[in-house]
């Protein structure tokens, strides 16, 4: 009943594919050799992949505006470098040990005790990687898509890639706060100047929300720098005792900060509309990483700078995780546009992240900070694909799609698998995290874990509903689909499809590089005394 | 590496290989997963002869996830009830595959088709080889994800894309229930590992949790949890509804998943917890009751269907039913039997209903047809053997496992009674409905267009060949379990004792005959009754409809489940979405401050900027103001 | 002896009388002559405090209170002379070329 | 009695200043030369002289009315900074504007000897001369545009209000002179000490307080800022919104930190609710604006705000985090001014849709001097509040910076509005630009120095630690 | 009791004097008034010891600025001026916060407690002879202040001259 299309579907994926598999083993072979390579040299590991890619940025600017393919070109080696670089990261990581690792130390600003130092502990070191192998993808995936100032897109990615793992990194608050807010400046160029038809209010709004949570940690770092003597180094903050109280302040001070980047309930609407107005690589940086940096905070500064006031606090983070899950699912069934859609799902989604890491246990902490990096992987894909459509058809209504399966199937597979690994199929990553994080939630708090498991349900419905109504039925003649993804798009998303499977098959590779942190982090919440927040509460809930 | 591994790993290699390179070898793309699936069946016959000698395999091949105290692996449990469910997964399997060459010819996705098969068994495999829960939720989540693949796929319709999303979410139902029943036992055994969760068992005996103010046992909880799964993926009340749309995918695809394998792993699973429902009394009542009913109301739908794989999926409901109520009343043993058997007749009857369809050119509506047995005889006779074998005629796979688990039911107490009466009435139910497609199907009057009369012819060999070896299976299947008083062994019954245990019988013998004797009645008069109004009086159905035609409407509308769920879940999920949370909590509430307060500040710096008048003098009125305001303050606080 | 409380109760009095009317009067000449009249009261209460005090520097700084009062002065009259080139009035209130 | 050389040490920067000033009067009179560039270059010169000679001079002078130590240096600074960068952003401006008059930069050396005496003077009669003849100076320039209506206007109010303000100031220290019977700040300090608090002495405080308010613009006397900023030339704007505004602070800082030492708690309380008005008032307005001249001025008056809070703070911290944040005002600051200037209109905010088309390193420019007048790290902006709020938190404040913060927040949005329009929006048409080198070193300065300090702070921040030890 | 008659004269005659200024339509009548009142002043300088700021008072005051301000008023010619409106419409609001603050200062002064008396006792000026105190003073102490003040005046007149000069 297609005949139309069925020639094209017999043959242009298939050469795809094969012309497409030539390039894995030049790939392979990249990142083997590149593997041995930055294993062997001696280098700061750490400052390099924060720097690299920043002043690469800066140097792209500089890049006279004629040459577009050399600021593609440029950015592509430095982002593929600044991966290669990062590689030691996990090949020489230590995994016995709570302690950080890769450490830098300098001193900065003796005047206010701030030093830059940088390290990476179990908790942190993945989003290192997911960041840089993410860049890349970005790169590659705007090849075409931007046309219109084109090094100015390079370069703010580039930056925006820096700062990123900067936040990771960063075991200074300040160095921390510098990174965290310089995020901002491309990230609003980035979704303002490439973005959608309403995209200067996606930015602002995505500007200021972001603001005004930071400012508020902002506040609330200066106070911690004056009950730890004058001193930002998280470590020495991190041993610090500090009176319920000034804990419980706090931590809404970095709740405000956090809970915006999470998104948490009810703070969440800017991340629509920015997800949905950001070009595609935006998006995906946002969806990939940036959000990440919300669950990164709680977990790396709220839960053990106070753990009494997190202890007293977890009830009520649970219940706005849980109100995150089942709201952001619900309300992805009445989405009308596919990027808004995925956006809404990732509210879901990060609910599930915070869930776990507010239950408070191993099976939590670890499930959620698997599924930060398995929701960067798979709302990254998604993204990434919406971008690769979106490049054919120049629409993002659901409406207008339909039966895109036929004309390309390649595509419509890849979009298969991410949306799977969306709602947790067992095999993918999306199942370890979502099953770690529920078990843990489960365990602390058993009705809120009644609850997050019903956002399964949803999940499940709205995206299988999404994937039948763009890629089943019959073609809409509306939508121009002209082929199916070529070599560059296959490219870009096959790094993603193996880690799926990777993780969903063999996720130890991943937990075992957290286990002892996350240990680490469990005793110190476990040492501090039980504060209540409310007995009423707590018996609601459980 | 172990043999057994290749088990499930051979689908998987032929999956992967099907799925990237299918299209390369065009119409020869069948040969891989056949090989595959061939490759495992013969596995699985050597594993089962070794099962059969006494040994058991339990091993693990890695961990898959380890957090804290949480430990997983992927491993394998081969026992009894691992064996005979290997070798009807394969059998099926590799019939299905063999028939599919023949049904699925000249199709666009063929390859995809193989590969989705091909995914399915490794993914059956999986379910029921794996040593704990996790592994089993993998197999239980993944053979849903090829049920939606198969039964989408035909995905340009709009109907068939529809009802492998309902499957696939109904089935999500089940599994959250399914998966709090994991976490349960987790948190309460400590593990998984089926080995060390029975052995730890004991331990749960006696404690009570309080779920919403009911203190209900940890054992009827876990138990109830875990079944929730099982009526979701076995399509029990009230999670059924999903199982006739499945009707949508291709009809092997009906055979294999949604009769043969997928929708028995309910069956499985509950066999599979056998010690910890034995455990509670409310579990086992539930599961009985919940089997029976489901059971009756499945067959009462069926009587009124006119979709030849409609009738078959509700009947396979029904049989669904018969299992799980084997189950509850204990008998474990006999309803993994009659999954044994039912799979082969069951997926004979859909293969045979293939053949039909084939034959038809995609018609489903029996009332279309008619005298196809001239055109087709091979079909007309396997398909005949399985309804006869379905119907409870002695001698065939049916009557023992149906007798069987009658006759124990018959045994367990006040609810077995209830139970074995519902029981023996969906058997006299499904002799008529079977008996009804047949009389309907291939006896009188072709009643079809005439370009499909024209176009009326056997299938393939690639077809019939799978359909007779089936039908050998639907005659033979039943004889591993004569029971001693028909001067059989019961050799299967004994084969499941150390997994299953075997209930115990007080029944007299004359009793026995009793049961038996009945169940024959009912069937020989389900078959008399089809025949009846389908051959000899062919105005009685209408007549019947009219008479009773408030029945007839809601059997034919499936007393409104669908309507139901559509009323109650899902248009209110959807307003609620659409109204409350985008049109207010989102749009009015959220936005409404995050944006009102930008605007509020505008209109405020509109309504200071009147004050910004230009004129000198209010400017020197501010300014006195100030002093004066800042002096009385200070004059006021220093008091 | 007349109390230093009157002189400085006086030179309020007349500091709040400029200041009353440099804010009421709309010509800017008058404006300016209250500015005066202001700095007048205070350079009052400077002497009288100087003289009660036995000190002079309230003088000197009287003294340079006239010299920066002749400064704006000639200062301020000279804008009002560019205004009135501009505009050929002398009102404050009219000058709202900027607002808001 | 007799006057020694040596006393004049530390107040060589101040006669080298004045001295050129009172010199470039004459150079322009008797040269011929049609262009006026030269004198902007003498400006820089002294400027540079001046801060060369800054370090060695230091000292007490005239009997203890004239202090020059580390903190009058670090304002000297600031001063004379922003004359350097306002006289190469003058340089070509005036010329396009019609007003190269060579009283200009003689003017402009004037005001900035008028804010160097104000921030060494430890008399109050010195203070109130120096204050005078910044003030006054700072009038002319502001109407130096003397056939512009606009510029007139600006100089009418600005003159007007700054009299009335500055009679206020007077009664203030006559008062004090009265309780005191000294203009000494030192000598009042000594003497407040041991006598009780008075409501004379409050009173007296409140006039000098409110006086140096309109000085720094801060509500409720800054209304006068926002019209004459936007009449007066743009490069005037620049010069008067860092320098004067600079001055008041450090006047506040010696004043209140001494003279009114024994009533903290008074002027404390008088400037946390002054802060938090004009951080309200600046930002909220600042929102609504169309012209940028307009909204620069409004985000002037948010960031005094700002910096009362270090004042507020009461400490030597607080007082550095003021300097330090006053000084990465005037690059910031005069920064974007100078992009203002270089544009042919640079007015109207609508003027710049879609300059990062047409101009793209410009906007890039101006998109960091935003960022940093918003306080977004790395640029030197976030370190200056940053410094603000930390000395504010540790004297216990945390709530007037969280009315901070969230004023702050408001500011983004005016602030990035700007860019918004550089970048996002669709040109309306092509904007020409008035490149020149003078300008052009003054944007370098400043955006080097906004990145700098922004991400080496300590080149600021120790300094003025330094300067306490 | 003498002192006190005489300063309530002069007190009288001062307040209604500055009433007179701020409320005359016509700026003459304003500068005229003016000069009266600078007279006045200069009588109770006189009284307060001060007799060289008394005479400053007058040949600055009266001599130099007042007539300023009348060459301005004869140059600008302000005959429509005169007409027009004499107050802003929010006088009420300009008058009661005058009062206001009179009130406030009043209360504040009261409670005025004077400083420690210095060296110039009226015998030690009466001596030397006032101007002769006040410019050692000036010249030794606040020296600098005066050449600064000098700046000033440079200002003034290059101020003056750039502003009001005719379009060139």
């Amino acid at each position: 009943m297609q005949t139309g299309h069925d020639s094209h579907d017999a043959h242009a994926p298939v050469n795809t594919i094969a012309r497409t598999l030539l390039y894995v083993p030049a790939i392979i072979a990249f990142v083997y050799l590149g593997a041995i390579f930055s294993v062997q040299i001696d280098y700061q590991v750490l400052s390099w992949v924060i720097f690299l890619p920043i002043i690469g940025g800066f140097l792209i600017f500089a890049i006279p505006r004629r040459h577009e393919m050399l600021a593609r070109g440029a950015s592509l080696a430095l982002s593929l470098v600044a991966f290669v670089l990062s590689l030691p990261l996990y090949l020489n990581f230590d995994k016995t040990t709570a302690k950080m690792q890769f450490t830098e130390t300098y001193s900065w600003i003796p005047s206010w005790n701030i030093k830059y130092a940088v390290g990476v502990d179990g908790i942190s070191v993945l989003f290192v990687l997911l960041s840089t192998l993410l860049t890349i993808l970005c790169v590659t995936v705007s090849w075409t898509a931007i046309t219109d100032k084109v090094k100015e897109f390079y370069g703010s990615l580039l930056l925006i890639e820096g700062s990123m793992i900067g936040v990771f990194c960063s075991l200074d608050f300040f160095l921390f706060y510098i990174f965290w807010e310089a995020m901002l400046i491309p990230m609003y160029i980035l979704i303002g100047v490439w973005g959608g038809p309403n995209r200067v209010y996606a930015a602002i709004k995505f500007f200021l929300f972001t603001l005004v949570g930071s400012l508020l940690m902002l506040i609330g770092i200066i106070v911690l720098y004056y009950y730890t003597d004058k001193s930002f180094d998280i470590l020495n903050m991190m041993t610090t005792n500090y009176p319920y109280i000034i804990q419980l302040l706090l931590f809404w001070a970095f709740f405000a900060a956090f809970a915006v980047k999470v998104p948490m309930f009810p703070v969440h609407t800017w991340l629509p509309d920015a997800h949905t107005e950001a070009p595609t690589a935006g998006s995906v940086i946002l969806a990939g990483i940036l959000i990440k940096m919300g669950a990164y905070g709680f977990l790396r500064f709220s839960i053990p700078l106070f753990p009494e006031a997190s202890k007293a606090m977890a009830p009520l983070m649970i219940v706005l995780s849980v109100i995150a899950i089942i709201y952001g699912a619900v309300i992805c069934l009445a989405q009308t546009d596919l990027k808004r859609l995925i956006a809404y799902s990732s509210v879901s989604h990060m609910g599930f992240v915070t869930l776990g890491i507010f239950a408070l246990n191993m099976q939590g902490i670890q499930g959620g900070i698997l599924q930060m990096i398995n929701h960067g992987i798979v709302t990254g894909a998604l993204f990434l694909s919406v971008g690769i459509i979106y490049e054919r058809t120049h629409t993002r209504e659901i409406a207008h799609y339909g039966g895109a399966a036929t004309a390309m199937p390649v595509y419509a597979a890849f979009f298969m698998v991410f949306t799977l690994a969306s709602i947790g199929l067992p095999g993918t990553n999306g199942f370890i995290g979502e099953f770690l994080i529920l078990l843990g939630g489960f365990m602390a708090w058993k009705l809120m874990g009644i609850l997050a498991c019903a956002g399964i349900i949803i999940g499940a419905g709205y995206m299988l509903w999404l994937y039948q109504r763009v890629f089943f039925l019959e073609m809409n003649p509306d939508a121009h689909y002209h082929e199916d993804v070529n070599e560059r798009e296959f490219l870009t998303l096959l790094p993603l499809i193996v880690l799926v499977l990777w993780i969903g098959v063999y996720p130890n590779t991943f937990l075992s590089f957290m286990e002892v942190s996350v240990q680490g982090l469990i005793d110190r919440v476990n040492m501090a005394g039980q504060q209540q927040l409310s007995q009423n509460i707590i018996e609601v809930i459980k | 590496m172990d043999k057994y591994l290749l088990i499930p790993l051979l689908p998987l290699i032929g999956f992967f290989i099907n799925i990237w390179f299918g299209k390369f070898f065009q119409a020869k793309c069948h040969w891989v997963p056949i090989l595959a699936v061939f490759g495992s069946f013969v596995i699985s016959v050597i594993t089962f002869t070794e099962v059969v000698q006494g040994k058991i395999i339990n091993y693990d091949v890695y961990s898959w996830v380890i957090s804290g105290n949480f430990k997983v692996s992927i491993g394998f449990l081969i026992d009894q009830l691992t064996a005979i469910m290997l070798i009807v997964v394969t059998t099926v399997s590799l019939l299905v595959h063999i028939y599919s060459v023949g049904y699925m010819h000249g199709d666009t996705g063929y390859y995809r088709f193989f590969a989705y098969l091909n995914l399915f068994t490794f993914s059956m495999l999986m379910l029921v080889t794996g040593n704990n829960l996790l592994q089993l939720y993998f197999g239980w989540e993944a053979v849903g994800l090829c049920s939606y693949f198969l039964i989408g796929y035909y995905f340009r319709k709009q109907s068939a894309a529809d009802a492998g999303k309902k499957a696939f979410i109904v089935n999500r139902f089940g599994d959250f229930g399914f998966g709090i029943g994991v976490f349960m036992v987790f948190i309460y055994l400590g593990t998984l590992h089926y080995t060390d969760i029975f052995a730890n068992l004991h331990t749960l005996e006696g404690q009570t949790i309080n779920v919403l103010g009911y203190e209900i046992g940890l054992v009827t909880l876990i138990a109830l949890l875990l079944f929730c799964g099982a009526i979701g993926k076995s399509a029990q009340l009230p999670l059924h509804v999903w199982l006739a749309d499945a009707m949508e995918g291709p009809t092997p695809v009906s055979a294999l998943i949604h009769a043969a394998t997928m929708v028995t792993a309910g069956v499985f699973l509950v066999a599979r917890f056998n010690p910890l429902f034995s455990m509670s009394e409310t579990a086992m009542i539930v599961v009985a009751l919940t089997g029976a009913i489901t059971s009756l109301m499945a067959a009462t739908i069926a009587l009124v269907q006119n979709d030849i794989k409609r009738i078959i999926a509700y009947s396979t409901v029904s049989q669904l039913g018969y299992m799980f109520l084997a189950c509850g009343v204990g008998a474990y043993g006999a309803g993994i039997f009659h999954l044994f058997t039912h799979a082969y007749f069951k997926a004979l009857l859909f293969l045979g209903a293939g053949s039909v369809m084939h034959a038809m050119g995609g018609q489903l509506d029996i009332q279309k047809m008619g005298g196809l047995r001239k055109y087709m005889p091979i079909t007309f006779w396997t398909f005949l053997i399985a309804s006869v074998s379905i119907a409870g005629i002695p001698g065939l796979a049916g009557f023992f496992s149906k007798d069987e688990i009658l006759w124990l039911a018959y045994n367990a107490g006040t609810v077995g009674k209830i139970v074995w009466v519902i029981g023996t009435l969906v058997a006299a139910l499904t002799a008529f409905y079977s008996f009804r497609i047949i009389f309907l199907t291939f006896f009188g009057k072709f009643r079809g267009t005439h370009e499909e009369k024209h176009h009326l012819h056997e299938s393939p060999s690639s077809m019939t060949i799978p359909l007779i070896i089936l039908a050998v299976g639907a005659i033979s299947a039943g004889w591993v379990g004569i029971p001693p008083l028909l001067g059989g062994g019961n050799w299967i019954g004994h084969f499941f004792e150390p997994v299953l245990g075997h209930p115990h019988v007080h029944a007299t013998h004359a009793e026995e005959w009793m049961v038996i004797g009945i169940s024959i009645a009912v069937a020989v008069g389900g078959i008399f009754a089809a025949a009846v109004m389908y051959v000899w009086a062919p105005g009685l159905p209408l007549f019947i409809g009219r008479a009773f035609k408030s029945a007839y409407t809601v059997l034919w509308n499936k007393y409104y489940f669908d309507e139901l769920y559509d009323y109650t879940i899902v248009r209110p999920t959807k307003w609620v979405a659409r109204r409350i949370l985008v049109g207010v909590t989102d749009a009015k509430i959220i936005e409404g401050i995050v944006n009102g307060v930008p605007r509020l500040i505008g209109e405020f710096g509109e309504r200071l900027r009147k004050l910004q008048t230009g004129v000198l003098q209010h400017y020197e009125i501010g300014m006195a103001l100030g002093v004066f305001v800042i002096a009385s303050l200070v004059f006021i606080f220093t008091k | 002896m007349v109390p230093l409380d009157w002189y400085i109760m006086l030179s309020a009095v007349m500091f709040t009388i400029g200041l009353t009317g440099f804010i009421v009067r709309r010509n800017i000449i008058i404006m300016l002559i209250c500015i005066e009249l202001m700095l007048n009261a205070v350079n009052l209460s400077l002497i009288a405090f100087s003289h009660y005090l036995q000190d002079l520097k309230g003088q000197i700084l009287v003294f340079f209170t006239i010299t920066v009062a002749a400064a704006e002065a000639a200062i301020g009259l000279a804008i009002l002379v560019a205004v009135f080139r501009n505009k050929a009035m002398v009102d404050a209130d009219k000058l709202t070329e900027m607002k808001g | 009695m007799n006057i020694s050389f040596s006393d004049l040490t530390p107040v060589i920067p101040e006669i080298i200043v004045a001295a050129v000033a009172a010199g470039l009067l004459l150079i322009e009179l008797l040269a011929k030369d049609k262009t006026k560039d030269y004198l902007g270059l003498i400006c820089i010169g002294v400027a540079l002289a001046a801060m060369y000679v800054i370090p060695t001079s230091q000292g007490v002078a005239f009997n203890g009315m004239f202090v020059s130590d580390g903190y009058s240096s670090y304002f000297k600074f600031i001063f004379l900074i922003s004359l350097v960068l306002t006289a190469l952003i003058s340089v070509k401006f005036l010329h396009r504007e019609d007003a190269e008059y060579g009283e200009y930069y003689s003017l402009l050396l004037f005001a900035t000897t008028g804010m160097m005496l104000m921030a060494s003077a430890a008399d109050l009669i010195l203070l109130y001369v120096g204050l005078e003849l910044m003030a006054l100076s700072t009038y002319i320039l502001a109407g130096i545009k003397r056939h512009d209506l606009r510029s007139n206007e600006a100089a009418m109010k600005y003159f007007l209000l700054g009299a009335f303000s500055s009679s206020f100031l007077l009664f203030g220290i006559s008062l004090l002179y009265g309780l005191t019977a000294s203009t000494n700040i030192f000598q009042i300090a000594a003497f407040l000490k041991d006598g009780e608090t008075s409501l004379t002495l409050i009173m007296a405080m409140i006039m000098v307080v409110c006086a140096f308010a309109f000085k720094i613009a801060a509500a409720p006397f800054h209304m006068w800022a926002p019209d004459v900023y936007e009449g007066a030339p743009t490069s005037v704007t620049a010069f008067m919104s860092v320098g004067p505004k600079a001055a008041g602070f450090a006047v506040i800082g010696r004043v209140f930190f001494t003279a009114f030492e024994t009533v903290q708690m008074d002027w404390t309380a008088i400037l946390i609710g002054l802060a938090i008005l004009t951080m309200a008032v600046g930002n909220i307005l600042a929102v609504v604006q169309t012209n940028i001249k307009r909204m620069l001025a409004y985000s002037s008056i948010a960031h005094a705000g700002y910096a009362l809070l270090g004042i507020i703070a009461g400490t030597t911290e607080g007082l550095n985090a003021v300097m330090v944040y006053l000084l990465i005002y005037a690059f910031m600051n005069i920064g974007a001014f100078a992009i203002v200037i270089l544009l042919d209109k640079g007015e109207n905010i609508k003027d710049y849709n879609g300059l990062s088309k047409s101009h793209p390193v410009v906007a890039a420019m101006m998109l960091v001097f935003m960022f940093s007048l918003t306080g977004i790290p790395p640029t030197a902006g976030f370190i200056g509040k940053f410094n603000v709020f930390m000395a504010a938190i540790n004297s216990g404040y945390t709530w007037v910076v969280v009315v901070a913060i969230f004023f702050s927040s408001i500011s983004a949005y005016y602030y990035l509005r700007v860019v918004m329009n550089m970048y996002m929006k669709p040109m309306d048409e092509e904007m020409p630009i008035h490149p020149n080198p003078a300008n052009g070193a003054a944007l370098l300065i400043s955006l080097l120095m906004v990145f700098v300090i922004g991400i080496m702070p300590s080149v600021v921040v120790g300094y003025t630690f330094q300067l306490f030890m | 009791m003498l002192p006190q008659i005489i300063f309530g004269y002069f007190a009288i005659v001062m307040i209604t004097l500055s009433i007179l200024i701020v409320t005359r339509k016509n700026p003459v009548h304003s500068v005229l008034w003016m000069l009266v009142l600078f007279f006045h002043i200069a009588a109770i300088y006189l009284f307060l010891n001060a007799e060289f700021i008394a005479a400053v008072q007058i040949i600055l005051y009266a001599g130099a600025i007042l007539v300023l301000f009348l060459f301005v008023i004869m140059m600008l010619n302000l005959k429509t001026e005169v007409s027009a409106e004499r107050y802003i419409g929010e006088w009420p609001i300009g008058v009661a916060l005058g009062a206001s603050i009179l009130l406030l200062i009043i209360f504040a002064i009261s409670k005025l407690v004077p400083g420690p008396l210095g060296i110039y006792t009226i015998e030690l000026i009466q001596k030397e002879s006032h101007t002769k105190a006040v410019g050692k003073f000036l010249y030794t102490e606040y020296l600098f202040v005066f050449v600064i003040a000098s700046l000033i005046l440079v200002i003034a007149i290059v101020g003056a001259m750039v502003l009001a000069k005719k379009r060139a």
